[in-house]
């Protein structure tokens, strides 16, 4: 049951994450993407026992970073006339490094002798429980948590100097001169 | 088991199942009722209705024009700070076993947080004029 | 308790995410809307959760997802930082896709 | 450990210079700061000690090399301080950012968890992207943000995969605990992968061929002191942590990768200085020699040995110093002259001698002539492989080398052979006694070089 | 394996807690204007059966009778998509709400919870989130400047008073030590509600329900001296339904929520003695509807609020989540902190 549940997840996730690549309307991949994560949480939570990274997965990916996507090309008026698509020559190369690289790691990791890997046997305790991880965390990874919070200063900082707006002419690069704006 | 007081514990699985019996449900209202009154409802197409309303006077230009720059700010702002509330959560649940520690850990991270904030608030960016 | 993680074999995840970063890899290398790329970057990364999630559950072992924890805040103060250079750059010339911005160096 | 304290103290004070009205402080308050964290550098060598669950080691590597990335980063605030006036907006917090970002590698060169590793690069990157940005109604720095941005990005994915793959092989993000685990059980399928996808990652942050692309429009693009912090501080922090990884955890296996390290280098060697030599742009053709420099600096990487680290230090401190000055002078070039290309340079030699002798020794040491520090640099690294026995590889990047003359001497035979009516060159007070002091500190490391090159 | 025996009892409850709150959603329509009347000195709706009671049926019948009008430059699929997720997503919240204690029928006992998962509120949070696609979604699809611009504020809105949402919520966790809302229930038995430990946590908590659910004085999204209608101007017949609907499903499972989380649940001083008395069957139910009462308090306050205070303005609505509120609750925080080291 488990099994089957996990294929389905799989296949929708996979399907909604070719969507994201595929659409041609952004609005559309936006959900699409949001539907990946959606099928990402599920795994996370019915099949991978750690129900507290799924629900921070939708809180913030889903609730958060993807809605202000959305934000963005709302706002921006993207519609999908917006993309010229890049030449058919790019998507062949681009499907076939990826593909290639897909290729590559499935080769890899085909051989690996898994018993090796995992069969631990669990220890009881949920390890994905919101208690569990928050002692680690707040335990053996102060360190990490606080240099966080400095990336947090960094992203501040830079949104706010760079989304305000600044009333000087436009240029193209440091020594010509102003262009009108179109 | 489901609905049944827990002895022992159980995979989240089953925990969270019912979530999804919640979820069909819910889709399967919305459908019918959607499937529904688009059938019960008339069809009585006109162009003028369909356009988009402005006050009863003749719509114009793309409604999709780009926003004040505050809006998208406000949103960066919030994707920032809800990640840093998130971190709070696991926090909070063990504050008492953290102790001392935890405080002190938590302390240096609000600080730096709200360094940030106030960097915000004095630098206008939230300025709704 | 009855050990969920003997029915799913662990390389079976480590499949899908390897499949999904890929499908995210070529998300980057196909689109041309600075948007979609970035989706396709967000995509990648997640793939990166779902692989770390998975060890972490069949080794038993919490690190694992307290790293996905961090990859989750880096990619929010990505996303601030990047959208606001995407935001930046509309503003000045009102379009998102790449090759306009090399078009326009004239 | 107290050294990153201070550096984020220092930045976030940076940081409110512009609204909280003290911007004539925020400059000598970083000088200082950085030179007090230098010294508590100076103060914890050779005491070695790990932090927190040992998160993080302060061992002398990573001491030598912070102080050189501070170092580097007070010369680009000086300068910063130079040519932007205290008014112009959002002074501060690129000075804020600067020193955010050299947090960021003193983060990256002491980490022993590759957890710290991800947040020190991201933690660099971030502020790269940003003052990439800085100029917000240029095109071209806007693109230039734009695509360091989304490169950055998409090498962090690699990056991170790899890191999730190596996690899965050895169970552990601590470098002590995966070079344990690969001790006992090798390298398998998976942890190679790993290794692979973590090196693609690294190789994109360094700029290594094939994933250099991005490069030379980010570097021109970018505001100059910009590029000089991303192409010197932002380069060595990379590579520092590029190394202490490998040392760290795959140094018993390296038969296995040094073969494909040495073939990036020595690709990335022949291409950067090849694609140089076309480039009419000054600006470009630093770009395209950072690329050259980078594969200088893999073959550090790829040998391995006892005095790898020590000729990376080396290196660094070189190219450090002769990289910053000449991107300056190409910044003064451009000021007074409104382009960069080498007839820009025509009569330097006549109207500001001094610049001109600073172009000179930069560009001496980044080809590596005798004399330089440049030329220790290199010939510290090359007979550190050399006694490993890559030969093909020294003698591709001596033949690079001879290429890369050609470039480099194009601007100094303008300066110094040809002739101009262009008034002489004005730039901000303090520049040119600056870049004369670098030029000597080239010098005098290229006659004392033992004053580096042992300590580590 | 998960057999349908094991499945009956969650799905019985479903439909259950899933019926009530259609009824409750239906009447707060009807209350809403009882409440408006009688705030305003009128009667109010009268003629649908016996004092107007019958009216929210009449309504709905109308919803489901009305023609279905799609604007030619919408985007048809989001159009239909923006409704159908802002009430779905209001339905989903309600599962990890306790609604009584534990009851025993037939000799096996059931809870009257749907689900209990350790993590609660993060699931009311996440399910809360991902709503706002909802509104903006059907905001853009509209093709229409006030519905866009209706959408964008909501969002905007929404998104802020998360924040200070999520600040509250923290020094709640701190006082119970759990985010499992049946814990937080059962820690408040008797007399013990939250209420007491954090009655700032509260207020901001309740603000920001207000704002959440875009109710006045937060109702900018869709103030019709400005936006016409916001985001749902373009809609009609059922599509416009769901959304009222979703807005006052919100509104009851946000005063359950706080009910549960503050004022005790289905908790009421001396209810061992009446559980003892009554038995295990009739026990549980007047515990429910004990909830169910202070739920009623709630959804009568956000109506009574409506008709009281005047609506923000949108850069004091602003200001308040991220200057006034968001201090707060961090301030609250910390002295929660030092009040739970004090006395633990």
């Amino acid at each position: 049951m488990l099994t089957s549940a996990f294929y389905f997840i799989a296949f929708v996730t996979v399907f909604f994450a070719v969507m994201v690549i595929a659409a041609k309307n952004p609005v559309h991949s936006v959900l699409y993407l949001v539907l990946t994560f959606f099928g990402i949480s599920a795994n996370y939570i019915f099949i991978l026992d750690a129900p507290f990274v799924g629900i921070v997965n939708i809180i913030v990916y889903a609730g958060a970073i993807m809605v202000l996507f959305l934000f963005v090309i709302m706002l921006m008026n993207l519609n999908a006339e917006a993309e010229h698509r890049k030449s058919n020559a790019f998507l062949i190369v681009g499907a076939f490094a990826g593909g290639s690289l897909l290729l590559i790691v499935v080769d890899a990791i085909r051989k690996v002798d898994w018993k090796s890997v995992s069969g631990q046997e669990s220890s009881g305790g949920a390890i994905g429980s919101i208690k569990v991880l928050g002692k680690v965390l707040y335990t053996d990874y102060i360190l990490p948590f606080e240099v966080a919070s400095v990336l947090f200063l960094v992203a501040i900082v830079g949104a706010v100097i760079l989304a305000r707006k600044e009333k000087l002419p436009l240029t193209v690069g440091q020594i010509s001169h102003p262009v009108s704006e179109s | 088991m489901l609905l049944e007081i827990k002895t022992s514990a159980t995979s989240t699985a089953v925990d969270y199942f019912p979530i999804v019996i919640q979820f069909v449900f819910a889709a399967g209202f919305v459908a019918t009722t959607m499937f529904v009154t688009h059938i019960l409802g008339p069809h009585l197409k006109t162009k003028k209705k369909l356009k988009a309303f402005e006050s009863g006077i003749k719509s114009v230009g793309n409604a999709r024009q780009p926003f004040a720059i505050k809006y998208f700010l406000t949103a960066i702002l919030f994707v920032l700070f809800d990640v840093e509330v998130i971190f709070l959560y696991p926090w909070a649940v063990n504050f008492l076993d953290l102790g001392m520690g935890g405080i002190i850990t938590m302390g240096l991270f609000m600080v730096l947080l709200l360094i940030g904030f106030f960097y915000i608030i004095k630098s206008g960016a939230l300025d709704w004029e | 308790m009855p050990n969920i993680f003997q029915t799913v074999p662990l390389i079976h995840f480590v499949y899908l995410s390897a499949l999904l970063f890929c499908i995210g890899v070529v998300g980057v290398l196909i689109r041309r809307n600075a948007i979609i790329i970035f989706m396709s970057i967000e995509l990648m990364l997640n793939s990166v959760n779902l692989l770390l999630v998975a060890f972490s559950a069949y080794r038993q072992d919490p690190p694992g997802q307290i790293f996905v924890f961090f990859i989750m805040a880096v990619a929010a103060a990505e996303v601030a930082v990047g959208l606001a250079i995407i935001i930046m750059i509309y503003r000045n010339i009102r379009t998102v896709d790449i090759n306009e911005l090399s078009r326009l160096k004239g | 450990m107290n050294l990153l304290i201070s550096l984020t103290a220092l930045g976030v004070v940076a940081m409110f210079g512009g609204i909280l009205k003290f911007r004539s402080m925020v400059m000598p308050l970083s000088v200082l700061g950085l030179i007090g964290a230098s010294l508590l550098g100076v103060y914890a060598w050779n005491t070695n000690q790990s932090f927190l669950n040992d998160m993080m080691r302060m061992d002398n590597y990573a001491i030598a090399f912070s102080i050189v990335c501070m170092a580097g980063t007070l010369l680009t605030i000086l300068f910063f301080h130079f040519f932007h006036s205290e008014n112009e907006i959002h002074y501060a917090e690129a000075v804020a950012l600067m020193l955010f970002a050299v947090a960021g590698c003193a983060v990256m060169v002491s980490f022993t968890n590759l957890l710290m590793l991800f947040l020190g690069i991201e933690i660099l990157s971030l502020s790269l992207y940003v003052l990439a940005g800085l100029r917000k109604k240029d095109l071209l720095s806007n693109e230039s943000s734009l695509k360091y941005f989304l490169m950055g990005a998409f090498s962090t994915g690699f990056l991170l995969f790899g890191i999730a793959l190596l996690y899965g092989a050895t169970g552990s993000f601590a470098t002590t605990q995966i070079a344990y685990q690969l001790g006992i059980a090798g390298m398998n399928g998976m942890a190679a992968m790993g290794l692979l996808l973590l090196m693609i990652g690294l190789l994109f942050k360094v700029a290594a061929v094939p994933f250099q692309f991005w490069t030379p429009d980010v570097y021109q693009g970018a505001p100059t002191i910009v590029t000089a912090f991303m192409a010197t501080v932002g380069k060595v922090a990379a590579f520092a942590a590029f190394l202490r990884l490998f040392q760290l955890c795959f140094a018993p296996s390296k038969e296995g990768y040094q073969l494909v390290i040495g073939t990036v280098a020595a690709i990335t060697m022949l291409a950067g200085n090849i694609m140089a030599i076309y480039q009419s742009s000054t600006k470009r053709m630093l770009a395209y020699s950072s690329i050259a420099h980078a594969g200088y600096m893999l073959i550090a990487v790829m040998t391995l040995n006892a005095s790898s680290n020590g000729s990376i230090l080396f290196y660094s401190v070189a190219y450090t110093l002769a990289s910053i000055s000449s991107f300056l002078i190409v910044m003064v070039v451009q000021q007074n002259r409104n382009n960069d290309t080498a007839d820009d340079f025509n009569g330097l030699g006549k109207t500001n001698p001094w610049i001109a002798f600073a172009l000179a020794v930069s560009m001496l040491s980044l080809s590596g002539i005798p004399a330089t520090a440049g030329f220790f640099g290199k010939f510290y690294v090359f007979s550190s492989a050399v006694s490993d026995g890559f030969i093909w590889v020294v003698a591709v990047a001596v033949i690079s080398s001879f290429i890369s003359i050609y470039y480099y001497f194009r601007p100094v035979i303008a300066a110094y052979s040809k002739q101009t009516h262009d008034p002489v060159m004005t730039m901000p007070a303090g520049t040119q006694a600056l870049l004369i002091l670098l030029s000597l500190l080239t010098i005098l490391l290229g006659i004392l070089p033992g004053f580096i090159a042992g300590i580590i | 394996m998960v057999t349908l025996a094991q499945v009956l009892p969650a799905i019985i409850l479903i439909v259950v807690i899933f019926a009530l709150t259609m009824l409750v959603a239906l009447y707060s329509t009807f209350a809403e204007r009882k409440v408006a009347a009688f705030i305003q000195d009128r009667v109010g709706p009268n003629r649908a059966g016996p004092g107007g009671i019958f009216q929210p049926l009449a309504d709905g019948v109308k919803f489901f009778m009305k023609e279905e009008v799609i604007p030619v430059l919408s985007n048809k699929f989001l159009f239909i998509l923006g409704p159908s997720i802002a009430i779905t997503a209001s339905l989903m919240t309600g599962v990890v709400v306790p609604w009584g204690p534990d009851i025993t029928l037939f000799g096996k006992t059931y809870p009257l919870q749907i689900v209990d998962i350790e993590i609660g509120i993060l699931y009311v949070f996440a399910v809360v989130s991902v709503g706002i696609y909802g509104i903006m979604i059907g905001g853009w699809a509209s093709n229409n400047k006030f519905s866009l611009m209706g959408a964008i504020r909501a969002s905007s809105q929404v998104i802020s008073y998360e924040l200070s949402m999520g600040l509250a919520i923290i020094a709640l966790i701190m006082v119970t030590g759990t985010l499992s809302l049946r814990e937080i229930v059962e820690q408040q038995h008797g007399w013990h509600w939250n209420i007491l430990y954090q009655p700032v946590g509260f207020i901001l908590f309740l603000v920001c329900a207000f704002a959440e659910a875009n109710r006045t004085p937060f109702d900018l999204p869709e103030c019709e001296t400005e936006l016409v209608g916001g985001y749902h101007t373009e809609y009609s017949s059922m599509k416009l339904g769901f959304y009222l609907f979703a807005e006052y499903i919100n509104m009851f499972i946000s005063s359950a929520i706080m009910s549960t989380l503050y004022f005790g649940g289905y908790n009421y001083p001396g209810m061992d003695a009446v559980n003892e008395f009554v038995g295990p069957v009739i026990g549980p139910l007047i515990g429910f509807a004990v909830l169910f009462a202070k739920t009623c308090f709630f959804i009568f306050f956000f109506m009574w609020v409506r008709w009281t205070i005047p609506r923000f303005r949108y850069d004091q609505l602003m200001n308040l989540g991220w200057k006034g509120l968001i201090p707060l609750g961090i301030l609250n925080l910390i002295a929660t902190g030092a009040a739970v080291l004090y006395f633990k």
